[in-house]
């Protein structure tokens, strides 16, 4: 199935919640949504035999500027039907709150707990929420645009970056 | 007699323990030998690939991306590339691309020799990995020819090649595929076909199909679960598809599909499988040609494009989500690294088996620290 | 040995006189410390051994560096041992953590006592050597146990665990093998088991193949028995594929995880007295000791010949088959069989002294040891025991009945 | 039946396995690790192939650069990407010949300093590729030992934290001569600035005095002190 016709499906059972269908400057076709439906599009996604979305490649966020909105973006593979296609969500900056997928896709357990350790979203419904590859008493997100490095982290000197 | 009381314990596995691969821990809950759960700590190797990789220009961060896997440092280098290429919708010469299959499938072979070796190794059976260790420090000899390097190659260029291939390169890799296919014989015999290594395997860590694509579990893990997916055939880059293999699956033929014992025996298939596809590549390699595409000295993909790109590593799909600005720095590198999805199955699969399992399993995922924290 | 020594002493003239008993007591301690000094150095040699045979199976050359090919490296290596810091983990319990390798290694020192090097150099000849060596070895479970438990380590405790669980359980068909050999002796005593096996006979008796009359050759129940003891050996001293004690990708190091230094050396010293003693056990109770396999010069000659006849054959095949072997084995049994051809003292000395032949046995059992370590992967727990109690228990079982069967058909035993 | 074909497998395969270890151990050493220091590893046949640099091989063990072909371009210390490279050039005296590269290029500026820290090194050879002068390379030369390890002033710990012996300064210029240049290059500045100065006060004096004819003694104090603030930032300027 193109990604086209998943999107005209989507919408069509979605009406508001598809914003937009980007596939002008990402190779990667998808829609972007509104982040309260999130999980309701999901789910669409994995349980109707027409899409059987069972694998979730990536869960990345991004940060579209100091000013701007965080993003999150999912990448879906299906390994039964072979087709693809892509979820994109833009987060308020100052509250972030997305529910988690996780129960669906067990990647996203980690995935998700990556972007919140990285961006500073929060993952509603998460079984296991935390950070994962920093400490849990890192402060701030280093991967928002507005992160200013700490200078020691217990009492350690953090290097400079150049 | 009453029931005997027991207690479960808690046991802390690495971040120095020799089997880890790494500086991996692993919380442990155990009852005796048996253990009831697994969390995998990771972030012991974080070296913050993605914060640097917003900070600098699209060439400079290639050799970041080296290291990221350093077992398989050529086919790191190989999927940023061709993320980069997309982006920029670069044709390149066809002598490049089959240098670059070249090279990648050797990488592979040499990453699945240690990943073979080292899954000897946490059976105890420490000679196997030498005997791997052996091919591929051969494998390296070619990589050092190329390339100048070892382990971290930077090789393979947004855009080309670092180098051209030298004079007498490709007889070296003919000579060496020839010796190869025996060595993986003798692999089958002190290993593979070993009665003590079979019962250490077959059977432990079943990772059934749905549950291996639930968690994302890509590459040989999921192939040696039963299905042939490799992004290879299902989505060719490069000129995977001018060349004739087969995707090696697991069987069960020890055990039950998707135990220890297939994730191993399709590392040791695909070994085959790329040398296949080496032997073509070399085949039919143009003799001449420029190793360089034009590119634009400054790399400035169009403001805001954004591409998610698949590539199978040796670990399995290794995607790499840029995002550009317009600008010669991307805002955002994501790497979607094979072993960080492989390994957050392991408390699935390793649980109600006992210690040495965990082990085994842990082994038989293959995973590289220097990926799963990047 | 200590009754000869103390009477040679006494038989001194510028020896002072002394009471018999205190005379013994002095040879006692002269041969303990032989034999703690015979253990030590064996152990330094079976080191560099073991090094370099991995070595060399691993295509590597080994230890290098230190003297010619590395020869005084496991002395550096010994030397840098004593001179470490002693460090005893605070949490430890201080007593049975320094008590623990001390119990290990002098049960595998006073284990040597009872076995006969040569006809003459026997530490004690007692009539219940075998039961003896049986029994006091098993106090290594003690050390290990106490170790493992004193470290605090979660490691270390489940080496011990594993360590205890082993060694007990492979004691039994351990045990059950010796005792068809025992059967078959009709003695305890070590001397008496080796001269038992004196002469040559028909492989199995019946079939014409000339061999000593050692008892894996006996019979065929005997010739199984012979590879059972190997492998129930082979866990009772804790070695690979049966390391799990100490299973170094598992559990670190086990119960030696802890400790470091002389303590540590002291682990290692009885590791390798244990594998001595029981290539030693083997080649006495099995191997007929330190009997020569030839009875005469001509036997020695002739064997030779066969051997390098077989040897020839066996080149050819694997030349044929793999296209890569190399001719080290073929030039050492064709020289040994030109000079035994061309030199009858030599082949007079190959027939005659008991240390040598002993020598060679161990030897030979030490390498096969050592050529399983370096093959094998390592078995989970639970195939361990499965290994002891559901196939060597029953199989050993089997072979004392098929003993006594074999004995009765053979007229050895009347009802 | 199982359990037989079982112990039977066991036994089969094992000895597989042993026969293969046996035949190693027996067999003459193939491939063998080298003793390092009697034995040095084989670099492979390879150059970077244009005339004089024939010889250079490509093997990445350490950065060397020919000064006397640098031009000072500074095109390595932007392509390094941990940026352990760093560059001082100063302009050359007017008419002074410093020489051309092995390329033909004439070159402009003295370089003061070219500074490679091997300890921030990455070994990715981007730097050696945009040099235009292909003065900067890799050397096959993989030994950085220190050579003072009994030396009684150097203490552990200095040892493993110091690590100005991988700092390579290639730059040939004297400390001297930098001050000298340093300094004429100041002269010359402070001059032309003075000129400048000079220049712009004549102008603004002349437009002064052509303002005075109209203006009254107020008008002239505030253009005074417009043209004090304009000389203060030029001269500024001119510095940075």
């Amino acid at each position: 199935m193109t990604e086209e016709s998943i999107y005209s499906q989507l919408s069509a059972k979605f009406g508001d919640a598809c914003l937009a269908f980007e596939n002008e400057a990402s190779h990667n076709p998808g829609a972007l949504i509104d982040s309260t439906k999130l999980m309701d599009i999901m789910i669409e996604l994995k349980e109707n035999p027409a899409f059987a979305f069972d694998s979730l490649m990536c869960v990345s966020g991004f940060d579209l500027g100091e000013e701007a909105e965080l993003g999150m973006i999912y990448h879906l593979y299906s390994v039964s039907l072979n087709h693809y296609f892509t979820i994109k969500t833009l987060l308020n900056r100052t509250t972030p709150k997305v529910a988690s997928v996780a129960n669906m896709w067990r990647t996203a357990d980690w995935h998700e707990r990556e972007v919140y350790d990285m961006f500073g979203v929060i993952f509603e419904g998460h079984p296991d929420f935390k950070r994962i590859l920093l400490e849990e008493d890192w402060e701030g997100y280093p991967l928002r645009k507005d992160y200013v490095p700490a200078e020691f982290y217990r009492g350690m000197k953090i290097a400079k970056e150049r | 007699m009453g029931r005997l009381h027991t207690e479960e314990m808690i046991l802390n596995m690495g971040p120095q323990h020799p089997s880890t691969h790494g500086v991996l821990r692993l919380k442990l809950i155990t009852d005796g030998e048996i253990v009831s759960h697994v969390e995998p700590v990771i972030g012991y190797l974080h070296r913050s690939f993605e914060k640097h990789a917003e900070n600098l220009e699209y060439q400079m961060v290639s050799p970041f991306v080296d290291r990221a896997d350093y077992i398989a440092a050529m086919n790191n280098g190989h999927a940023y590339a061709i993320a980069v290429e997309k982006m920029l919708g670069i044709e390149l010469p066809p002598r490049v691309e089959y240098i670059r299959v070249i090279m990648a499938e050797f990488q592979r072979i040499a990453s699945h020799l240690i990943a073979v070796g080292t899954f000897g190794l946490d059976v105890g059976g420490i000679t196997p990995f030498i005997y791997c260790m052996r091919e591929r420090e051969l494998i390296l000899d070619l990589f050092e020819m190329a390339s100048g390097a070892r382990l971290l190659y930077n090789y393979i260029w947004i855009g080309g090649l670092a180098h051209d291939l030298p004079a007498g390169w490709v007889e070296k890799a003919y000579e060496f595929l020839d010796e190869f296919d025996f060595h993986v014989e003798e692999y089958n015999r002190i290993l593979t076909t070993n009665k003590i290594f079979i019962e250490r395997t077959a059977d432990v860590g079943v990772l059934p199909v749905e549950v291996a694509i639930n968690y994302g579990v890509t590459g040989p893990n999921l192939r040696g679960s039963g299905i042939p997916f490799d992004v290879r055939k299902n989505q060719p880059y490069s000129f995977y598809d001018r060349f004739e293999w087969k995707v090696p699956v697991g069987e069960g033929a020890m055990g039950s599909v998707g135990d220890s014992w297939d994730r191993y025996m399709v590392r040791i298939e695909e070994m085959l499988e790329s040398a296949k596809i080496i032997r073509q590549a070399l085949d039919q390699l143009p003799a001449e040609g420029d190793v360089k595409a034009a590119i634009p000295k400054k790399i400035r993909p169009p403001k805001g494009a954004e591409i998610y790109s698949r590539y199978e590593n040796p670990r399995g799909e290794l995607g790499f989500y840029i995002r550009s600005d317009g600008t010669n720095i991307p805002t955002r590198v994501k790497m979607r690294s094979p072993a960080f999805s492989n390994i957050s199955a392991l408390n699935e699969i390793s649980q109600g088996w006992m210690m040495s399992d965990v082990i085994t399993i842990l082994g038989s995922l293959d995973i590289v620290l220097g990926e799963i924290d990047r | 040995m200590i009754e000869s020594m103390a009477n040679w002493f006494l038989s001194l003239t510028w020896f002072p006189q002394m009471e018999l008993a205190s005379v013994k007591l002095l040879s006692v301690l002269l041969v303990g410390a032989g034999l703690f000094a015979f253990i030590a150095v064996n152990a330094i040699v079976l080191v560099y051994v073991e090094r370099k045979v991995s070595a060399f199976m691993q295509v590597r050359l080994g230890p290098m560096r230190v003297g010619p090919y590395g020869t005084l490296q496991t002395v550096a290596d010994a030397l840098k041992l004593l001179l470490k810091e002693d460090i005893i983990p605070t949490l430890a319990d201080s007593i049975l953590f320094r008590v623990g390798p001390f119990i290990i290694l002098i049960s595998a020192i006073v284990a040597f006592a009872a076995i006969p090097f040569s006809p003459t150099v026997t530490a004690a000849d007692m009539s219940i050597g075998l039961y003896y060596i049986v029994s006091i070895s098993s106090i290594v479970v003690v050390g290990i146990v106490m170790s493992g438990w004193a470290s605090n380590n979660k490691w270390s405790l489940y080496g011990a665990m594993r360590s205890a669980a082993q060694i007990v359980s492979y004691e039994i068909p351990v045990g059950l093998t010796l005792l068809a050999v025992v059967a078959m002796a009709g003695s305890l005593n070590m001397n008496e088991i080796i001269i038992a096996q004196g002469g040559s006979s028909n492989l199995f008796h019946w079939i014409p193949l000339p061999l000593p009359n050692w008892y894996m050759f006996n019979n065929p129940f005997l010739f199984i028995a012979f590879f059972m003891y190997i492998i129930g050996a082979t866990a009772e001293i804790n070695r690979t594929p049966f390391d799990l004690p100490e299973s170094e990708s598992e559990l670190v190091a086990g119960f030696m995880t802890e400790y470091s230094g002389i303590r540590w050396a002291l682990f290692f010293l009885s590791e390798y007295a244990n594998f001595t003693l029981v290539a030693f056990l083997t080649a006495v109770v099995f191997m007929g000791g330190w009997q020569s396999p030839f009875e005469t010069i001509f036997a020695a000659k002739t064997s030779l010949l066969v051997l390098l006849a077989l040897a020839l054959a066996w080149t050819g095949y694997v030349k044929t088959k793999a296209n890569r072997l190399s001719i080290y084995p073929l030039a050492i049994i064709g020289l040994s069989t030109i000079a035994a051809w061309l030199f009858p003292g030599f082949a007079i000395w190959i027939t005659e002294p008991g240390l040598f032949w002993i020598a060679m046995k161990v030897l030979s059992l030490i390498f096969l040891l050592m050529w399983f370590r370096w093959t094998f992967p390592r078995l989970r727990v639970d195939q361990l025991m499965y290994v002891s109690w559901k196939v060597l228990m029953p199989i050993a079982l089997f072979n004392l009945i098929g003993v006594a069967t074999w004995m009765w058909l053979t007229g050895e035993i009347q009802f | 039946m199982n359990y037989f074909k079982n112990i039977y497998i066991a036994i089969s395969t094992l000895m597989t396995g042993m026969k293969l270890t046996l035949g190693y151990f027996v067999r003459p050493r193939e491939y063998v690790t080298l003793q390092y220091p009697d034995e040095v590893w084989p670099i492979p046949e390879r150059n970077i192939g244009t005339g004089e640099l024939a010889s250079y091989n490509v093997i990445r063990s350490k950065l060397h650069v020919d000064i006397d072909d640098c031009i000072g371009c500074k095109k390595c210390e932007r392509a390094c990407p941990v940026g352990c490279i760093s560059i001082d050039v100063l302009k050359g005296d007017k008419g002074e010949d410093l020489g051309v590269t092995k390329n033909g290029t004439s070159i402009k500026l003295v370089v003061t300093k070219h500074q490679i820290d091997m300890s921030e090194c990455m070994f990715c050879d981007l730097c050696t590729h945009p040099c235009p002068e292909d003065c900067i390379y890799m050397e096959a030369d993989y030994r950085f030992e220190r050579n003072d390890n009994k030396r009684k002033d150097v203490t552990v710990k200095e040892r493993w934290r110091d690590r100005s012996t991988l700092i390579y300064d290639f730059a040939k210029i004297a400390q001297e001569d930098v001050d000298a240049r340093t300094a004429k290059i100041e002269e010359e500045n402070r001059l032309k600035a003075e000129e400048k100065e000079k220049a712009m006060a004549e102008k603004l004096a002349a437009a002064a005095a052509k303002q005075t004819a109209k203006a009254d003694a107020e008008q002239t104090q505030n253009v005074k002190a417009d043209v004090e603030t304009t000389l203060f930032k030029t001269t500024e300027g001119g510095e940075s």
